[in-house]
């Protein structure tokens, strides 16, 4: 374990009292709590800690946070790995485990270092101009290895996230001065607050800045503010939160992190936040500048070098020199040599920087004014940089300087992160001195503060940033007096804009790093005609690294407008896509994983089910019995046994699921006339009658029975799939086509359990139980309904049933069924009662013919499809669906329609899904298909239901049925085949 | 200049300063026999075959914004043939046969990557419409294989096959032809070998109206002046509609957008295209690694390209579903494309209500994998003025008579 | 004589076996007391009020509102239509006074008692824990007593309202759908301030 | 995420809601009396407008009542919902 080379004696955030040790490609060192993984390695003295993406050159850290496009890192091992974070944001624990990635064995000696030899190969887009012949499936596989960051986990993640809804009056996002200031002015006001910032403390900037506010030391006053804040029953501050997305409507969506260690209860947190303000105080990201070898280990940005010096006591270098365009980073330069960090010089791209530059001097520092950097030296580290008089002030590096250093700090200008504004379609203007775009004129509830808005000052941050929220609450309807502005120091923060310096022959010269694009590339793509900045993003890939162009957008814009003639503003720039840093996947999907992704649904029989080791199923969202393993010794033998108590005893069915629909009122009866596809005005008080609903296209969406109860009183009963939508299409049609009809429907599905009683002994079984309905055939017959009492409690019974037998359907209030399911299989033992599944039922009404609306019938299937052609004939009134039968499409001979198949070998199952091929020899053409099938032990062979082409005018002809490569013969029949004159139905 | 290895080598001895323009910045001219209206991936290509297959040259294609730019560059890049219909099987394996020599008839590398397309059934009903879908497909001469379990297992080795899964996996079919093409390139590659062939690509510059002699179009009024032309051609995927309006006819099209979402890029991890029939969420690798994801269409008409949380949230749920060890992965970009949505979801290559004008559009999500087939059918239709064979039934008139080509009412599953 | 049974039953003998399924001092899950549910729609207004005051002097509350009087709740819970939570004894008596007295007009009165579950959430942490499955707000400032919603919870449909005491919530749900919500309150965590 | 007021039930997130397409679209009848391109019309065809539109939305989670509202395609802004029974609101600005 070595101690920390590179850590200053004194002084940073850490906590020293708390060492941590951690491992770095395969290497143990240690750091303290409140270092990132960053801090930690560069006081360790790890200076590489990245390669690049195309050309595996050894990288450096070039920022402190989330700009960092260099250092990326693979965290842990197994199920909790996580690919690809920025070693910039991660704190470290103890023992934590982080390797670079994409290159092999490790970062500082990377086998693959040698593709860099090939940079002349592959320039911007060379993969479209090769890999052609023989065909680029011979280099994919090697391309596809060699890209890549981090290396996803392979088994399934064992952390748990959630998701969290927020409503507030204001959404400040960031915790910087701005950010502070607004929230506090806010709060003050009597606004509801929401405070969020992305890093683990509070403060941004003045983590590293050493300032005061309000005449004390500027983190004293953070301290406060947070206090204040949390003190607030109306407000709420959350850290290591990040704002990654604004969409419609003020939804401002947050993910917050909360633990990666195992022993938290969840690792994070989605936050939809709906405010009725928000105010983007998100800071501004410092920019590098794009000269010749800019991208050796050692050269990073001004704001981060201090930021590891003040923040984290890190000497990020002994010998620096600071290449700048910006005020900001004469400051900078300050706070390292007062921590005994030798400035070498202080380039400024500018001519006369003023002031500033001046008393930097007074403190011994050369300043080399309108000097430009030429080109950066050293390889795994810079040893020097070179500097020559802007082209501005002469020939470019003209009296070139050569200056010794281990330390470049860049600041070539200030990009303000306006990503959520611009996402809110902020509207944005362009500042041509600073050289960025800055927020103009808010959106709806959308405003920037602070750096944000392109203040770069303490001062101006913080009565910017109050002034921002104390709008932001009136806005939203908050009334108090915020009171005043907290104060710093006023101080200038010139910046003139510095993108690049000119060619230095055909050194490389980098813009966006990670993604390997140089500025030869946007040469290349400006070249080859490519002049849409979206299209040259694309073609060079500048911008689209995990950084999403943080530091490198501008930079580019900057160059395409040198190469291209045109202003910045008239380029644009590329869109800023959600999200603002990459989010987890888990914390996106939240606890909508597992059980509780698409919940299902249980009937009041569930237990009886589970008790008679039910094997239960989805089906359309509810959770019910296929097949009862208590009934045989596999599932085939259980569906026999189940078919065969059903033929020659008794079964009883869970129907509970099937929908229920009570339609009331005067208009009832011709409300449902419209609804369905038969006549229903027709159908007598007690009866029931069969009947089918289309779509405005005709198609069948939905079948079952009608029952009517009363003259005014029907029960539409749908299938379990179709419940809610048939309910509500019949909301739909009340509400918006015939609201005049005075008709009131009522969805009581789940109010009410049902248990179909079929089987030959059907009514002995109900004969057992204590009713005052007479079950007698004559009193009682098939398609009737009655109510009464069922062993004391209100029950409805239909004599109605999709298996073909004798059979009862049992209404009763749910509550009770579970009960009345136990007493019919007691009473029912002597005669051999037994609970059959869906896939019993499904075989039962196939071999009786009977089709299944979805399984049977298509999205195009009509009426006539099925046989019912007649029965619009007979039907006078209009009804949902009727003119669409009246096309010519409708009326074509040739349509598939419903029929019955027997396959030539009587034990042969044709299988669902087999299509009657048109032409044999060829095995091209359908003629339609297979859509139910099983073998009847009941009729001694399989049977097969199927919608064929002309089927009905088909009957008798042998076809062949084409599956997966093989062919059965079989016949076209009518599907009747089980107890056609319906003697057992009407028993 | 040909593109190749040695041309990169040759080049990059020069530096890489002698490579010529990918394509010219034309003037518009004020006559052409044909102007499309729509530089995207279908615009371009049918400018591409009119000018080889059927010696049209005088053409232009008109675009608004940069060439590629609207679905061509947004979409999740999927191209397969796995479809029921014969109509909707012809118009795609064309396209999808003509996608597998495009690399080199173009000149261009368009990246196809065939390494199979997987669709996921979940429950014995889902089996039964994959069998149907499949059985179909043999049926009309695409081939296709049934996955057991087991085999998917060797594909997809991280698939969730827990017997618990809310949504087990059954079985799935296989199509090794479908996979994924560079999107981007396809745009360029076409527009370069258009361009090469005398078709002058107008970008930036917007159609604000149609000049109309009688009931007859007979050019249009632009950004950049008024160009007059034989014929007028609508290949405008997303704002189908809008354009219509300016000639004065309405669209049996809705506009939605339909979100696209990639993460981070990470090591090969998934070699193929998987969709499941019951989250309806599917995914791909990209050659730089990233994850590239897609889901169903936010519920209501859109035109702003812009992602959404719900279907964001819904996709990402269905894709851990499936696969539940991606989760610590991290999403990098979401983005969204406005699709034209047809009644049956099958496109329109016909001629307009109007006379001169004529529609290449209702896609809806299925675009992309028919850029080459769509152009290809299209040129055939304007050149000709009689449909291409592989595009009959794809008319307007089916919306009259309700021949509609609807692959999710028969098999459940939609493009 | 048939047992009537819910599926909050057997969340009950379950916890009586095991004892609360969350055990946390913010907040505390409980099936509701078995009421009677009893669904009124009307196409007159009118006349169920009129209905209403006569046989249990109770008014139609406005969109959003809860009217509770004694051992009676009625819930709003669309323009035309509220759900009337009473004894379970009653539910019959009281379903056929009010049909006596509505007449002609056109009202129909529907049992839910067996249709939804009812669960009472409470506890400071109720408004919190809620909004992890419910895009409302929940907190007193905007969810006030006496206010009634339909929503989403937990992902499936729900009607949550405010008996009386701030952070006192019912919520009704399909009845299934009541393991799922229970399995999905098991499996909130609290929520830091 | 779109947050739509419902004329009942107030401010609620886009997932309470159910889009039903353009509006007014007027259901032609008798069906004898309507040719087959009119009836194409009244399913299928549609403005489609890039901008201000009136639609019909369905609070499907939460009072279940149909409303109109007023939206711009583009932007998603909202200007305003009604009841059905009220008059049709103006696309118009």
């Amino acid at each position: 374990m070595r101690t920390n080379p590179h850590r200053l004696e004194s002084g940073g955030r850490i906590d020293r009292s708390r060492p941590l040790s951690f491992v770095f490609d395969g290497r143990r060192y240690n750091g303290f709590a409140g270092d990132t993984l960053a801090s930690a390695l560069l006081a360790n003295g790890v200076r590489i800690i990245g390669r690049s993406f195309k050309l595996h050159r050894p990288r450096g850290l070039m920022g402190a946070w989330s700009e960092e496009p260099n250092a990326i890192v693979q965290l842990g091992s197994g199920a909790t790995a996580v690919p690809n974070l920025k070693a910039t944001q991660v704190e470290i624990t103890e023992g934590l485990q982080a390797r670079s990635v994409n290159c092999w064995p490790s970062a500082r000696r990377d086998a693959f270092a040698f593709l860099k030899l090939f940079g002349p190969l592959m320039p911007a887009g060379f993969y479209y101009k090769t890999f052609m012949w023989p065909s680029w499936h011979w280099f994919e596989p090697t391309i596809r290895r060699a890209a890549g960051l981090g290396i996803s986990p392979r088994v399934p993640d064992p952390d748990r996230y959630e998701e969290r809804h927020e409503h507030c009056d204001v959404l400040v996002v960031g915790g910087g001065p701005g950010g502070i200031a607004a929230a506090l002015a806010a709060s003050r006001a009597g606004a509801r607050v929401v405070l969020v910032d992305d890093r683990p403390v509070l403060g941004g900037s003045l983590q590293w800045e050493e300032k005061s506010i309000d005449g004390q030391p500027a983190l004293e006053w953070v301290a406060a503010a947070e206090q204040e804040l949390r003190a607030s029953s109306s407000a709420r501050v959350l850290k290591r939160t990040t704002a990654f997305g604004c969409y419609d409507h003020n939804l401002v969506a947050l993910s917050e992190r909360i633990g990666s260690e195992p022993a938290a209860a969840v690792r994070e947190r989605l936050w939809h936040v709906r405010a009725a303000r928000v105010v983007v105080a998100s800071g501004a990201i410092e920019r590098p500048m794009v000269f010749a070898n800019n991208d050796v280990p050692g050269i990073m940005l001004a704001s981060a070098a201090m930021s590891y010096a003040a923040q984290y006591a890190v000497r990020p270098g002994r010998r620096a020199v600071f290449v700048v365009s910006t005020d900001s980073a004469y400051e900078a330069a300050e706070s390292l040599r007062i921590r005994g960090i030798e400035i070498a010089a202080i380039v400024d791209t500018r001519k006369d920087p003023g002031e500033i530059a001046l008393s930097a001097q007074r403190a011994g520092i050369p300043i080399l004014a309108g000097y430009v950097p030429v080109r950066a030296r050293g390889t795994l580290a810079v040893k020097s940089i070179e500097v020559g008089l802007s082209p501005a002030n002469g020939t470019a590096g003209g009296s070139a300087r050569h200056l010794e250093c281990d330390l470049v700090c860049v600041s070539g200008g200030w990009t303000p992160t306006v990503h959520l504004y611009s996402q809110a379609r902020g509207q944005m203007r362009y500042d041509r001195e600073r050289g960025a775009f800055i927020p103009a004129a808010g959106t709806k509830g959308f405003q920037c503060a602070g750096a944000a808005a392109g203040n770069l000052s303490l001062h101006q941050c913080l009565t910017d940033g109050f002034a921002a929220g104390r709008e932001a609450a009136k806005a939203a309807g908050a009334t108090s007096d915020a009171g005043l502005a907290p104060i710093a120091k006023a101080e200038r923060s010139a910046v003139t804009a510095f993108w690049a310096s000119p060619r230095d022959g055909h050194r490389k010269a980098w813009v966006d790093f990670q993604n390997d694009v140089t500025r030869g590339d946007l040469e290349l793509a400006v070249r080859e005609n490519l002049r849409s900045v979206e299209h040259i993003k694309r073609y060079t890939t500048t911008g689209m690294a995990v950084d999403q162009g943080k530091t490198s957008n501008m930079n580019a814009l900057g160059i395409l407008s040198e190469l291209l003639q045109t202003s910045i503003p008239e380029i644009g720039t590329t869109t800023f896509r959600p999200p603002y840093d990459p989010v987890t996947l888990g914390t996106l999907a939240a606890r909508h994983v597992g059980g509780l992704y698409h919940p299902l649904r249980h009937t009041p029989l569930d237990r009886q089910h589970a008790a008679a080791r039910a094997v239960f199923e989805d089906f359309g969202g509810w959770w019910r019995p296929a097949w009862y393993a208590s009934h045989g010794r596999n599932r085939e033998e259980c569906i026999r046994v189940e078919k065969r108590a059903a033929r020659s005893a008794v079964s009883l069915f869970d129907g509970s699921p099937l929908g229920k629909i009570e339609v009331r009122g005067p208009d009832a009866a011709l409300f449902l006339n419209r609804m369905y596809y038969n006549t229903m005005r027709t159908l007598a008080a007690g009866r029931i009658r069969y009947g089918i609903m289309l779509s405005e296209h005709g198609v069948i969406i939905d079948d079952g029975v009608c029952i009517r109860l009363a003259d005014d009183h029907f029960l539409v009963s749908t299938t379990s799939g179709g419940a809610s939508r048939i309910f509500g299409a019949f909301e739909d049609w009340l509400q918006c086509e015939w609201p005049d009809l005075r008709v009131l429907v009522t969805n009581v599905t789940s109010a009410w359990g049902n248990i179909a009683v079929a089987g030959p002994k059907a009514r002995e079984l109900l004969s057992r139980l204590d009713t005052d309905i007479d079950l007698d055939p004559h009193a009682f017959p098939h398609l009737s309904v009655r109510r009464g009492r069922l062993e004391s409690v209100p029950v409805r019974i239909a004599r109605v049933g999709f298996t073909g037998e004798l059979s009862f359907e049992l209404s009763l209030p749910a509550g009770y069924s579970a009960s009345l399911w136990q007493l019919l299989l007691e009473r029912g033992s002597p005669m051999g009662v037994m609970p059959i599944g869906i896939e019993a039922l499904q075989e039962l009404r196939t071999e009786k013919g009977y089709l299944h609306v979805g399984t049977d019938t298509d999205g195009r299937t009509l009426p006539a499809d099925i046989g019912l052609g007649e029965v619009l004939a007979r039907k006078t009134d209009d009804f949902v669906g009727r003119r669409s039968l009246d096309r010519a499409d409708a009326k074509r001979s040739d349509r598939l329609q419903f029929v019955g198949l027997e396959a030539h070998e009587r034990a042969t199952v044709l299988p669902v899904g087999a299509h009657l091929v048109a032409d044999p020899k060829t095995r091209r053409g359908s003629h339609g298909y297979v859509t139910s099938s099983c073998m009847s032990e009941a009729l001694g062979r399989s049977v097969a239901l199927g919608l064929v082409q002309g089927g009905r005018s088909r009957l008798g002809e042998s076809v062949q049925i084409y599956s997966d490569g093989r062919l059965f013969p079989a016949r076209i029949v009518s599907p009747q085949w089980y107890d056609p004159k319906g003697e057992r139905l009407n028993a | 200049m040909r593109f190749s290895a040695i041309a990169l080598a040759r080049n990059a001895v020069s530096y890489h300063e002698r490579w010529p323009k990918l394509w010219r910045s034309p003037e518009p001219r004020r006559f052409y026999d044909v102007v499309i209206v729509g530089g995207g991936g279908h615009g371009l290509a049918t400018a591409y075959y009119l000018a080889k297959e059927h010696g049209i040259r005088n053409v232009a294609v008109i675009e608004k914004g940069w060439l590629g730019g609207g679905n061509t560059g947004r979409n999740t890049t999927v191209v397969r043939s796995n479809y029921f219909y014969p109509e909707s099987a012809r118009i795609y394996d064309l396209s999808l046969r003509l996608y597998e020599g495009l690399s080199r008839e173009l000149g261009f590398n368009i990246m196809l990557s065939q390494r199979g397309i997987l669709t996921l059934g979940h429950s014995s009903h889902q089996l039964e419409m994959l069998s149907r879908w499949l059985n179909a497909m043999h049926l009309n001469g695409i081939e296709g294989e049934m996955l057991n379990p087991r085999q998917i297992r060797e594909w997809l080795p991280l698939i969730n096959s827990s017997p618990t899964a809310r949504f087990p996996v059954k079985g799935a079919v296989l199509q090794r032809r479908g996979g994924v093409a560079r999107h981007d390139a396809v745009a360029w590659g076409f527009a370069r070998a258009a361009d090469a062939l005398g078709v002058d690509i107008i970008q930036n510059c917007e159609v604000i109206g149609f000049q109309r002699e009688g009931d007859r179009v007979v050019g249009v009024e632009t950004t950049r002046g008024h160009i007059r032309a034989n014929k007028v051609a609508l290949a405008v995927a997303g704002h189908s509609s809008v354009l219509a309006a300016k000639a004065g006819f309405r669209l049996p099209v809705t506009s939605y957008a339909l979100q696209a979402f990639v993460t981070e890029p990470l090591k090969p991890i998934l070699s193929c295209v998987v969709l499941s029939m019951a989250t309806g969420a599917y995914v791909s690798q990209s050659d730089k690694g990233e994850l590239v994801i897609g889901g169903g269409l936010d519920l209501y008409p859109s035109y702003a390209q812009r992602g959404n949380l719900p279907a964001l949230q819904a996709v990402v749920a269905g894709l851990l579903e499936c696969f539940p060890c991606f989760s610590r992965l991290r999403l990098l970009r979401q983005w969204a494309g406005i699709v034209d949505v047809v009644h049956d979801s099958s496109p329109i290559i016909d001629h307009a209500p109007v006379r001169g004008m004529y529609l290449n559009c209702g896609w809806g999500t299925g675009g992309f994998k028919a850029i080459p087939g769509g152009g290809f059918a299209f040129a055939h239709l304007l050149a000709t003025d009689r449909a291409h064979p592989a595009a009959e039934g794809f008319g307007l008139r089916r919306f009259a008579t309700g021949a509609l080509i609807d692959e999710g009412a028969a098999a459940g599953i939609s493009h | 004589m048939l047992e009537h049974r819910t599926p909050l039953d057997s969340i009950r003998e379950r916890q009586a076996q095991h004892g609360p399924t969350i055990e946390r001092r913010d907040f505390h899950v409980a099936p509701a007391h078995e009421k009677g549910l009893l669904l009124l729609q009307s196409a007159s207004v009118n006349s169920l009020q009129e209905a209403l005051g006569q046989v249990l002097d109770l008014t139609l509350p406005a969109a959003q509102q809860v009217n509770v009087l004694g051992n009676y709740a009625l819930l709003w819970l669309a323009p035309a239509e509220w759900l009337l939570e009473l004894p379970r004894d009653e539910t019959d008596p009281v379903e056929s006074a009010l049909t006596q007295r509505l007449g002609p007009s056109l009202t129909v009165i529907t049992d839910f008692s067996d249709a939804l579950v009812s669960f009472e959430v409470s506890g400071s942490g109720a408004p919190e824990t809620l909004m992890t499955g419910c895009s409302l707000d929940m907190r007193s400032h905007a969810f006030p007593a006496r206010r009634v919603v339909r929503t989403a919870l937990a992902g499936v449909p729900a009607i949550l309202w405010n008996p009386g005491n701030p952070d006192r919530f019912r919520c009704l749900l399909d009845r299934g759908f009541a393991e799922h919500f229970l399995t999905w309150l098991e499996g909130t965590t609290p929520v830091l301030g | 995420m779109l947050r739509i007021s419902c004329p009942w039930c107030g401010p609620r997130d886009e997932p309470e809601f159910r889009w039903g397409g353009e509006v007014p679209v007027i259901r032609p009848g008798p069906p004898e009396a309507v040719s087959d391109s009119a009836w194409a019309e009244y399913l299928f065809i549609r403005d489609n407008p890039k901008g201000w539109v009136r639609e019909r939305w369905l609070h499907a989670l939460g009072c279940r009542q149909w409303f109109i509202v007023v939206r711009n395609t583009l932007s998603h802004e909202i200007r305003t919902t009604t009841k059905l029974g009220d008059s049709l609101p103006e696309t118009a600005p």
